[in-house]
């Protein structure tokens, strides 16, 4: 019985939390509930670890496809089974190992909550959804995940369902997915209706098999797979909370913080960018729509930077780092370096998740305080945290060493090098972003951690540090942040210093990546001289941001803000309001359907419908009045009648 | 004057003479009669055995004063006496007293109509006379007589029915509503009241409910209704009541005569031997004498049977004498089709 | 002759017409009514048969319309009231829907017959003969429904102007 | 001269006419009647008409049964109207609204 046949244990054991939190536990029997939890999450990673282990030495690098059953049988016959690739491989650890630790720090974080054992039954269907999502084997199963993590995200988001916003917001976020995954849908459809099936496996040989069919026009003037490309990009949109559609991410830090660690920073929003480049046969066939996914993910990012720096909520600040972040993701995804863009996301997920759950810890040791306006000096009090938050932070901002380096380092380069049109400009972009990004991250650390505490003495009498339940995943997602990055160096770099090429993952994840005959991306190689200078120009860009943010914040703390504001007011009020991307949707989308609607419930229902029935009925009490005229009940009326009849008949035979 | 016209004014002249002279001596006879039965004298003061008294009511009659009751729907009331002279004067048309005759050269039947629904003519005359007594009770404005008037009208038509039936009965052996057919058929074979006696019973009774005549005489009952539907009746209008009913039963006799005793016919008599108008008068004296019979068998009638009750009369008319008519219907007819009759 | 018969007998006809119509008294619209019929009965004998008019008055006159005055004097019927305010209106209506009726149904006999003249009156036509006959061959089943029919009027008749028994007196309203 | 049949026609039409005035304006129930029996009179007498002008005796027959028919409908009738009246002590027909809940 080996590992791999009990691979459907993965998404089926969180799922059974689920059902066994929800439906059978009480609120009472906490113990358990953590238990069960926490337990069946852990006991996932192990098995999924097992069959990573089995899978690697024994088939890799073909995938293993495990068929439960025939889920609808005909001509559209599609059946609900697993596939362990090395893609969905490095998903499932990033998954199941970040996921497994954000539950242990959850049991400290809700400890004392009410709806203790409805979080977790929450969180453990999310991780069934997840797991589902990833380990699909063709887009069916990939869906119903992808709807799955929608409805926990809504579930989790609106978790404090008794305050006024959390609902707002849950609602909000499930409405904008829908959107997304409308455009999904209709991608997939393409795809069927094209090549009649929706398994990845047969589809990617399908389409290799005569890649002209792709080309044909489909609808809207665009090729098939040009127009499946764009709709399966407005679902990734959607889902990744990119330009049109990411007003939903940070609303949904109303959620409790270990959600929005887990959800909105390390897996859910990564399904978008994991459903690109597992489609990214079709991308490669479509390349007009990659460098659209190119634009809109470097436009995110800077965009999403620039508003992270006028932020003063410490998890605002970490949502906004997020959409920029997965925007470097797409950015890479577009320019086709997918394996930059995977690897982007594993070292993510650490480095963001440790610093939710270090903004969580802080806010916990704060009573619930976010405003980091309100903070400050918390070294002293929150050792572990700080230690933890500090490396993330470094982590992100590009340190050399560190993971978020040479992820990012690999996007820029292939950016740089990348024969999409305007690849300078978009490198530029890339570049700048890098330090914004070190300059917005560290203001918060400075803001937070450096300078005397701004909040009220009840609070300072409050701190403590967060227990071990919570510092432990901290530090062990720190050590992943940094470990993280060493698997993937990539072989730009090695080449840059001389070295063997030993970018295990890319090797790792070269099978997944279709190469196309006549379309190979490939890495022309720059010269040794222009790979250092690359590197060289994203160091200096993370050090530059981290310099500035210490001269503005560090030294004169709050009053920095301020000095910026009477500088650039318009600006500061601009960046503050988000550039109004709220309000904008409002007027466009939100206002004119709330006045369709009215007019369809004034118009149509009432003036037309009952207005119709209303009249119908006059009509009736009009005839039957008439009627009723009639019958007097004197007989000579009605003889009068009668010979009316009669004269009209005589009339009607006589003419 | 073509001699057709000549010979109906002749035959016509002849039906009314008898008819005016009925009255009077019924009159008298309606006296007299009774009289005898019951052993006493009756009226012989005037001329002799009383013979003028008839002539002495008539002139009594014409001088009485008119009285007209006050309330009375005077239209009506002085229409309801000459109603009663319609079916006496008229019901005459269709009976024949005679063959067909060769008289001044021209042979013409001796009956005024000789059309075959003749019976017919006779029996919706007939009909007519219920008016008469109506009008009369309902014009004038009494509780009696409108009584009376209602007994009346109910007893006309319930035994109308039996009349009707029993006369289709007589006629059906002739095989003719023409009465000349019946008289010709009883030459020749039996007399109808032999071959038919419940016929003849049954319209014996109908014509006496017919009249008004006594068992049947509810209308003006004396007794209780003072004089019913000619209470108010004096003088002259009274006495155009009285020839009415006399007239009526005459011709209603002669009716029973022509359909059941051989009309005009004697058996041993066979008219063929003498000339046209000899034939003519010699048939009508027989229907004359046959007819007087029969009047004196209603004033026997009269003073030997007491009045019938509203009910008796009703049950009567409609469940004895309608069912008797309809089995002697049946069995004429029966016999007639096989041939017997 | 038949023109002066004819003239006669539709003047007498329409004249006591009018009469039963007008006159307000019932027994004196009855009573025109019978003159009505028995003109009819007299045109029935210029129209050739002498049956269907000795038929009318001694079954209509005779027995029906002595119905009606039957009844007349058992409701002691009195004089009839003149029409009521609305009344009057229905009148004007009648009135004139009667005269537009009589107009169109001129129109039409006129149009269609004209100065048609009947065919010569023929010994065999008037005889009742012929109507036994044809009433015995062709017309035997609508003469038994007939007598069925007057079957079921005696009994109706009885039947709904029989004085109430006891228990029903009260029923009524 | 012999008369033509229309003059027939047109006597029995105003005869009708006469009649349904009769019937739509008296408010007496026996009067009505009366106008009744009087339209049922001349539709014999069209009947007896066309029987003449057609040579056909199937009129005279129709005419035969209207007659009987006459007979039971006054029959029925005049018992309905004893009835009504033992009901509501009026023949007045403006004053019978049975027909009327």
């Amino acid at each position: 019985m080996s590992a791999l046949d009990l691979f459907w244990l993965v998404p089926a054991l969180p799922l059974a939390g689920a059902a066994i939190n929800g439906l059978l536990l009480r609120n009472s029997q906490k113990p358990l509930v953590t238990a069960v939890g926490v337990g069946l999450p852990g006991l996932s990673l192990l098995v999924a670890l097992a069959a990573l282990v089995e899978w690697s030495a024994s088939v890799r690098p073909a995938a293993y496809e495990q068929v439960l059953w025939a889920w609808t049988a005909g001509p559209a016959a599609f059946d609900v089974g697993f596939r362990l690739d090395a893609l969905s491989a490095v998903m499932l650890f990033v998954v199941t190992f970040v996921g497994f630790w954000i539950h242990v720090y959850s049991v400290g974080y809700m400890g004392h909550d009410a709806g203790y054992r409805r979080y977790f039954a929450y969180l453990n269907l999310f991780m069934g959804a997840m797991l589902l999502l990833i380990l699909g084997n063709n887009y069916l199963v990939l869906f119903v995940g992808w709807e799955g993590v929608g409805l926990c995200s809504y579930l989790l988001i609106g978790y404090y369902f008794e305050e006024a916003f959390p609902p707002y917001a849950g609602k909000k976020a499930f409405i904008v997915n829908r959107i997304g995954d409308f455009g999904f849908l209709l991608g997939l459809f393409a795809i069927w209706s094209t090549w009649g099936t929706l398994h990845f496996g047969q589809l990617g040989e399908k389409i290799l098999a005569d890649p002209a069919v792709a080309h044909r026009p489909f609808a809207l003037g665009l090729s098939t797979a040009a127009f499946i490309a764009l709709f399966l990009f407005v679902g990734a949109t959607g889902k990744s909370a990119q330009i049109p559609l990411f007003v939903w991410l940070p609303d949904a830090m109303a959620g409790p913080t270990p959600v929005s660690a887990l959800i909105h920073a390390a897996t859910m929003v990564t399904a978008g960018v994991y459903m690109v480049v597992r489609t990214n046969v079709i991308y490669q066939l479509a390349p007009e729509i990659s460098t659209v996914v190119a634009v809109v993910g470097a436009a995110t990012a800077i965009f999403a930077a620039t508003i992270g720096i006028a932020q003063n909520d410490i998890k605002k600040v970490l949502a906004y780092s997020t959409v920029s972040q997965l925007g470097y993701m797409f950015l890479a995804a577009g320019v086709g370096a997918y394996k930059a863009a995977i690897f982007h996301l594993g070292t993510h997920a650490f480095f963001k998740a440790c610093l939710f759950l270090g903004s969580g810890s802080v806010i916990h040791a704060m009573g619930g305080e976010q405003d980091i306006r309100k903070m400050g000096g918390l070294r002293k009090h929150l050792p572990a945290t700080y230690a933890t938050f500090a490396i993330s932070t470094l982590a992100i901002a590009g340190i050399p060493g560190l993971a978020g380096f040479f992820s990012k380092d690999e996007i820029l380069g292939a950016t740089f090098l990348a024969h999409v049109p305007a690849a300078r400009l978009l490198w530029g972009v890339g570049l700048l972003t890098a330090a914004l990004t070190a300059c917005y991250m560290s203001r918060l650390v400075f803001l937070t951690f450096f300078g005397d505490f701004r909040g009220s003495h009840e609070q300072e009498h409050h701190l403590h540090e967060s227990p071990r339940v919570m510092t432990l995943p901290l530090w062990v997602l720190a050590v992943g942040a940094i470990v993280s990055g060493w698997i993937g160096i990539p072989s730009g770099m090695w080449e840059a210093f001389g070295a063997h090429d030993r970018d295990w993952l890319g090797h790792f994840l070269a099978p997944v990546v279709a190469v196309i005959p006549g379309h190979e991306a490939g890495e022309h190689h720059a010269s040794q001289a222009l790979e250092l200078a690359l590197i060289g120009a994203s160091i200096a860009a993370a050090v530059v941001g981290i310099y500035l943010a210490a001269r503005l914040w560090l030294r004169r703390g709050l009053e920095a803000d301020a000095s910026f504001a009477a500088r650039a007011p318009r600006l500061q009020k601009l960046l503050e309001e988000k550039y109004r991307v709220d309000e904008l949707y409002d007027r466009i989308v939100v206002r004119p359907i709330a006045k369709l609607a009215r007019i369809c419930w004034k118009v149509i229902d009432e003036l037309v419908i009952d207005g119709g029935l209303n009249v119908a009925a006059f009509l009736t009490e009009i005839t039957g009045d008439l009627g009723r005229f009639t019958t007097t009940g004197n007989v000579r009326n009605y003889a009068l009648y009668f010979f009316a009849g009669v004269m009209l008949l005589l009339w009607w035979m006589v003419l | 004057m073509s001699p057709q016209t000549l010979a109906m004014l002749a035959k016509v002249g002849l039906w009314v003479f008898f008819l005016l002279q009925v009255a009077p001596v019924m009159l008298w006879l309606e006296r007299r009669a009774p009289a005898f039965m019951q052993d006493r004298l009756g009226p012989n003061r005037v001329g002799p055995l009383g013979l003028l008294q008839g002539i002495a009511d008539a002139v009594k009659f014409i001088f009485k004063e008119d009285v007209n009751p006050s309330g009375a729907d005077r239209g009506l009331y002085l229409l309801a006496p000459m109603l009663a002279l319609v079916p006496a004067m008229t019901t005459f048309l269709v009976l024949p007293f005679g063959p067909t005759v060769e008289i001044g050269g021209h042979r013409t039947s001796l009956v005024v109509i000789d059309s075959d629904a003749g019976i017919l003519l006779f029996l919706s005359l007939a009909s007519l006379g219920v008016y008469s007594l109506v009008l009369a009770g309902w014009a004038s404005n009494n509780k009696w007589s409108l009584l009376g008037s209602i007994r009346a009208s109910a007893q006309m038509i319930s035994y109308e029915l039996a009349l009707t039936t029993t006369v289709v009965c007589a006629l059906i052996p002739a095989g003719s509503m023409n009465l000349t057919d019946v008289v010709d058929y009883q030459r020749e074979g039996l007399w109808q009241f032999v071959t038919q006696p419940l016929g003849f019973l049954v319209f014996l009774v109908a014509a006496f409910a017919e009249t008004n005549r006594l068992p049947f005489d509810l209308p003006e009952a004396e007794s209780e209704l003072v004089a019913g539907y000619h209470t108010e009746y004096g003088s002259m209008r009274f006495a155009m009541f009285f020839m009415g009913e006399y007239m009526s039963m005459t011709t209603l006799s002669a009716l029973g005569m022509t359909l059941y005793f051989g009309g005009w016919s004697l058996p041993w008599l066979d008219f063929s031997q003498f000339t046209g108008l000899v034939q003519a008068l010699l048939g009508f004296t027989i229907l004359v004498l046959k007819v007087g019979l029969a009047l004196f068998f209603f004033i026997w009638v009269r003073w030997t049977f007491p009045r019938f009750r509203y009910d008796q009369l009703m049950r009567l008319g409609w469940k004895v004498l309608l069912p008797l008519a309809v089995l002697q219907l049946v069995v004429t007819a029966a016999m007639t089709v096989g041939g017997l009759l | 002759m038949e023109l002066a018969a004819f003239a006669f007998f539709a003047l007498l006809a329409l004249g006591s017409a009018i009469v039963v119509v007008g006159h307000r008294n019932p027994v004196y619209s009855t009573m025109s009514l019978v003159v009505a019929l028995l003109a009819t009965a007299g045109l029935f004998v210029l129209l050739g048969s002498p049956f269907l008019a000795v038929l009318q008055v001694l079954l209509y006159t005779g027995a029906i319309v002595v119905l009606f005055l039957f009844v007349i004097m058992l409701l002691n019927v009195g004089r009839e009231r003149p029409a009521a305010g609305r009344g009057t209106m229905q009148t004007w209506v009648a009135g004139v829907g009667a005269l537009v009726f009589f107009g169109a149904m001129a129109r039409l006999i006129w149009e269609s017959y004209g100065e048609a003249e009947a065919p010569r009156l023929t010994e065999e036509f008037v005889a009742t003969r012929g109507l036994a006959e044809l009433l015995f061959t062709t017309y035997l089943l609508p003469f038994e429904i007939i007598g069925l029919l007057l079957l079921v009027a005696v009994v109706a008749a009885s039947w709904v102007a029989r004085r109430p028994t006891p228990d029903e007196e009260e029923e009524a309203p | 001269m012999t008369v033509p049949v229309s003059w027939y026609l047109l006597l029995a039409a105003a005869l009708f006419a006469i009649g349904v005035f009769g019937a739509l304006t008296r408010r007496s129930g026996i009067a009505i009647f009366l106008s009744i029996e009087l339209m049922l009179n001349a539709a014999n007498l069209v009947l007896a008409a066309y029987a003449r002008l057609l040579g056909e005796r199937s009129g005279q027959m129709v005419v035969f049964f209207a007659l009987a028919v006459a007979a039971a409908e006054a029959a029925v009738g005049l018992a309905l109207f004893i009835a009504v009246f033992r009901l509501r002590k009026t023949i007045d027909i403006d004053r019978i609204n049975l027909m009327r809940w």
